[in-house]
């Protein structure tokens, strides 16, 4: 297969598992004949017809609600969001129907449902076009939750995300949709879903991200040999639940750990992840965890964003403040 | 205007009967409508008779269990029999039925043991039972919620093709319950959307029981409820809830319509909470007595039993038998809920997800060593 | 069954025209209701006609900075024109709108400068107007939210005795403006249930222009979104969205009803999406351009124009003089958005909170610092 | 006046409210006739009518998008949710409206609503009843939360809150209502809203707790004495914003803290905690900031809540955890 787009990619994994199990449909708002309104679902309608590809009314407790009667029935429904912001009035749906059902049930109902929300900012849209609203599902027991972050890594994670018998949030990192491309390997065998994982090697301080901060985390690592400094870039791609297994080990070794995020530093995944990381490496640490993420302000307006985001500039200084304790 | 068609009726105003479809009037004499018709014999009626007794008496002595300290909390069905049994019985076995909280005589109907719904009102469990076994879901305490669940069930239901055969032990359909306090809820209005977008084979049936709460309908609604339907494009109808013959005519009819492909229904069961909402609430704090007594008057199980004598079609011996068989139930009940293990703690860490999770196990472990400190060998033995 | 009500009526499935209310036909013939009646004079007309012309311009800029790289994105409102300038004067300066994202034409009868409304969409602010200042609030981005905003507001004009007076200048409603795929919506259809209970003086104005972005209205209802008003109990009515005499005297009746103390109305503009959803949008993927043509035969500027025609209540002059106005608006909307100030970084950390917080402002002194490093003296100066 | 409960001082904070500010209003299912299922605005109804206190429809969406509008035509609503699980329906018009609007119209719009929530468990209900859904506010920006843990405190911060001009989620520890009364001194000066307090001097740990759990953090203080354990114990009573000026000055003292709470561990509020403190006290510490809440399970059957939450015990264990460092 030749070099894809992430946004190709998960169109291609979409496609695999549909033709692997027909009990995969796709739901959402625009899904159908236009594709979505970033072509993730693209031509999938056209290929695999209206009962499989379900255009919804515009209503997203509606399409989440009806996917779990779909579950409930044996489907594996894939619902898509159309924006981050969008989710909320599922929220309900999400948090106290889907994510309880197999702990009241004592496991006899099972929801293998999949609720893809591109998510986060930089691409220059109106407001609650560019949320981040993964600490809340993380939060939520029952919830997986997981961020793809490249072409490679969503072709797999979409799949193994529909094969997963739990509720499974799955954030794409919607700025990075038409970015880097990268070459599908078909007959690789992919990491374990729920498993974080090493994208460069580094010895001086532990940069932790997910997402769209990935790829900012390693250009940072990269401007940061200019100055001699070396910098291990971890993405967790499962948020909950956390891998730290990698990020431990890495923080044993380096002393210094920073995390980055888009989404409010309150209360933000880096908070989790420093509080752990500092009870497990207590005696390890020659800094606390920092962490870098958008601020704890509403989303800005576009012309702000990337004032609002951490950019490789910002998540530098961080890095930088690391080594000042 | 001539546009405004949202007034109530001069007959509701007037603080007459609503119009609905009822086949027997609350003295127990058989009438006929001109769509809905009873087709059973005596020995249906019977039946339904039999299982008004037998919710009534799970009620009572739910109620009383709570009283003595063996439940938390029950939410009482009584006056609401006719609503649950006729809509029980008028569902046929391969239909999946998704309840509210209050659904013990659809549940009673549909062959689940009434014990397994003390666990919840016990607080030993959030739901006793295998949706699976009787094709009858958990109880559902967010209000609405069950409504989606119940129509992608049913848009499930024509994926795979059982609706429309004509074979009526294949075709399958969905019944949502939910109360007249839940009808302002989007979820449910939301519902009634998607059913009518894919035809869904789903029978929306609202025990409008006059009360959420204290809040009464007309604080839900300045119209009757079943006038929404059409609005959405599917039939609506209000039936008399407490004449089981016509809540089990209606729901027949709306069932076998779903199941034929015809797409959804809703059904206006008009009836009325004769209880308080829970054991915890004091119903004296917002509704008059001559209500409830106006309602006591139009008892469900009075009017069967009346017809039932009038046909002779039941006699003392029946109706003593069947006053033994429901003793023989509220002492089960009694047993069966004080015997009632505990959960053991260490089960509250399971089936949180299906495929375990490495952060929730280790938890468990932490709390099974926490626990073993204080030689608590109840929790490591029980699991 | 004699139930089912919900059918579409035999005229539209045929494909008529939908049975709606029209006071001018396509053609600019001067037609009679029952029920609506236009009372304006020539001078009213010619005013409609004038702000369409230039709602229509203002979107033609808008769409035009876009394609220039001006607007990160644009919602065109062509085709819409009539809906829009016929609800706007409709209302009274005292009614308060609340709008979705659409209502250009809405906001410059409201006398908002339309350059006001280009920031949002240029990425520099989330709306840069002043509500209280028009009574015309902010657009609204999550799809159907701001009908229940319009019915609390409502009822807070109830609350203050601001309706039932028969003062017209005194009393006042609110306008809720959504679109046919906000249907759907569980906020939408809970405000009906608001609305309806609180008696608010309320109107609800759904432009149902057949799209929500690439979905037809049948996917959102089966029926005309107008029948669900009565349902609730308050009435519904269709307009054609395309005749602005139409939709002036129905929101005109419906306002008067609601500042009257007489409850909610529904109006259902019948009309059509001529240009994409936004900017971003590609409609040839989903639609046919035979339908769009259709449309386009009832141009809802065209006719009015013909009217005016017909009476020689416009001539050439005024058609051009209009036509300079037009072009005097489109120049002053460019430099406008030109002109536009960037946000200052800072800015971001303005009105969290009307009562600061010391975490956000910890934040901005904190970011104040890291730009100073960097020496971005536009950063400091610009607060 | 009298010792009073939880419920009671509540009920008056609200009735004197609602005498200072006649465009204070009551929204909620039930809280007229009924006085609320806690009785929390019994008689309010009665002494100010339907058009102050309002019986609203059974959707709490509808409740909160209404209270939005009400409070742009100038109203100062005050909600009840009915229990803590039931919130999520309203949570889009929480999180996308109420707290966007300040920021959106630049301060123009200002929305002083209240949503008051019943929160966390221990009372013994069924499923729903019992959530501590504080951190999924807390993480948004727009919105301050607050928890108030006893009589005086729910006086005096009810009616702060009403006056504040922003939004405010204000949470009350249901399972106190009717616990430890309190004297209310109707001429005192409160403290401001949105401060943390030191509940109880100690020098060993500082204990960092709020709403229901203050008082479980006190009795493992009394407690701790016999082992010769001093512990400082904080009730935050403000989450967003969190003071944590009290917290940090203490744990520069102790070096150790605990911070303790019925939510769900994982992105509760004590990761927050523990971020932040460990960043500002990071050479004091003598051990990470431990955590000790909720497990990472949807609410248990009531009957084991005791185990899900954490008591005395638990608490106490923790807190040796942070000497074995
Ligand atoms: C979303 C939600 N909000 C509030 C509640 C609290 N509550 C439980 S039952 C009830 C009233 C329900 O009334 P109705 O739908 O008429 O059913 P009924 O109890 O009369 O059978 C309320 C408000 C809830 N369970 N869920
Ligand atoms: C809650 C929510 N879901 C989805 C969207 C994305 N979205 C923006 S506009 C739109 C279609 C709206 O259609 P309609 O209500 O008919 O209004 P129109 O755009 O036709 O004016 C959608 C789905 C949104 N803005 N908000
Ligand atoms: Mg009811
Ligand atoms: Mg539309």
């Amino acid at each position: 297969m030749s070099k894809v787009t992430l946004a190709k990619a998960l169109n291609a994994g979409l496609r695999t598992a549909m033709e692997a199990d027909d009990k995969v449909v796709l739901m959402g708002e625009d899904v159908g004949r236009l594709g979505g309104v970033f072509r993730i679902t693209d031509g999938l309608q056209k290929d695999f017809g209206e009962r499989r590809v379900m255009d919804s009314p515009l209503a997203e407790s509606g399409i989440v609600g009806t996917a779990i009667g779909m579950a409930m029935r044996g489907y594996r429904p894939v619902v898509e969001i159309q924006f981050d912001g969008f989710v909320y009035p599922a929220y309900d749906q999400i948090v106290t129907q889907l994510a309880k059902m197999s702990y009241r049930s004592q496991g006899k109902v099972r929801l293998p449902v999949v609720i893809r929300i591109p998510f986060g900012g930089g691409i220059g849209a109106v407001e609650h076009h560019s949320e981040s609203p993964e600490a809340q599902f993380a939060h939520t027991p029952g919830l997986k939750v997981v961020a793809c972050s490249n072409p490679v890594d969503g072709y797999w994670m979409i799949q193994q995300a529909i094969a997963c018998d739990d509720p499974v949030i799955f954030l794409e990192p919607k700025r990075q949709y038409h970015g880097d491309k990268a070459e599908l390997d078909l007959d690789a065998t992919p990491d374990p879903l729920f498993t974080s994982t090493v994208v460069r090697r580094g010895e001086d301080v532990t940069l932790v991200t997910y997402g769209p901060m990935v790829r900012t985390a390693l250009a940072a690592a990269e401007a940061a040999v200019a100055d001699g400094r070396s910098i291990e870039v971890v993405d967790l791609r499962s948020l909950s639940p956390l891998d730290l297994g990698p990020v431990i080990a890495s923080a044993r070794r380096t002393g210094r750990v920073v995390v980055a995020h888009e989404a409010h530093v309150n209360l933000g995944l880096g908070a989790e992840v420093a509080a752990r990381v500092t009870e497990e490496c207590f005696y390890s640490l020659e800094a606390p965890v920092l962490r870098v993420g958008g601020f704890d302000t509403p989303y800005p307006a576009a012309r702000n964003e990337h004032h609002f985001l951490p950019d490789l500039d910002r998540v530098l200084d961080t890095v930088d403040r690391a080594f000042t304790f | 205007m001539t546009i405004l068609t949202g007034a109530p009726t001069a007959h509701e105003s007037a603080g007459c009967e609503p119009d609905y479809v009822q086949l027997l009037t609350p003295e127990g004499q058989r009438v006929e409508h001109d769509d809905y018709h009873f087709d059973g014999d005596d020995d249906l009626v019977r039946t339904f008779y039999r299982d008004m007794v037998l919710a009534r008496r799970v009620d009572t002595e739910a109620t009383a269990l709570q009283r003595h300290g063996e439940l938390g909390i029950w939410a009482q069905l009584l006056g609401q029999e006719a609503a649950q049994i006729g809509a029980g019985h008028g569902s046929r076995p391969q239909d999946f039925i998704f309840p509210t909280y209050r659904e013990h005589g659809v549940a009673l109907v549909r062959g689940l043991d009434p014990g397994r719904l003390l666990g919840l009102f016990r607080g030993v469990d959030h739901g006793g039972w295998d949706p699976a076994e009787h094709n009858f879901g958990l109880y559902t305490v967010v209000i609405g919620a069950q409504t989606l669940h119940a129509t992608g069930y049913a848009m499930g239901l024509t994926a795979d093709g059982l609706v429309g055969s004509g074979d009526v032990t294949r075709d399958a359909c969905t019944i949502a319950h939910f109360g007249d306090g839940a009808s302002s809820q989007g979820d449910v209005l939301e519902s009634f959307v998607f059913a009518a977008t894919y035809d869904a084979p789903v029978v929306f049936f609202c025990q409008n029981n006059q009360w959420a709460i204290s809040a009464p309908i007309e604080r839900q609604s300045r119209t009757p409820l079943h006038w929404r339907a059409p609005a959405f494009g599917f039939p609506g109808v209000r039936v008399d809830g407490n004449d089981v013959l016509a809540t089990y005519a209606v729901t027949r009819a709306a069932t076998d319509r779903a199941r034929a492909g015809e797409g959804p229904t809703f059904i206006e069961a008009y009836t009325y909470r004769m209880g308080a909402h829970t054991t915890t609430d004091d119903p004296t704090r917002y509704r008059s007595g001559a209500d409830v007594d106006a309602w006591r008057r139009k008892d469900p199980i009075a009017r069967v039993l009346a017809y039932l004598r009038s046909r002779d079609a039941v006699d003392d011996a029946f109706v003593a038998a069947l006053e033994a068989e429901a003793d023989d139930l509220g002492a089960h009940l009694r047993r069966q809920c004080r015997e009632m293990p505990d959960p053991s703690p260490l089960a509250m860490f399971d089936h949180v997800y299906a495929e375990a999770s490495p952060e929730v196990e280790a938890q468990r472990e932490g709390y099974a060593a926490y626990l073993a400190q204080f030689d608590l060998t109840g929790a490591e033995g029980e699991r």
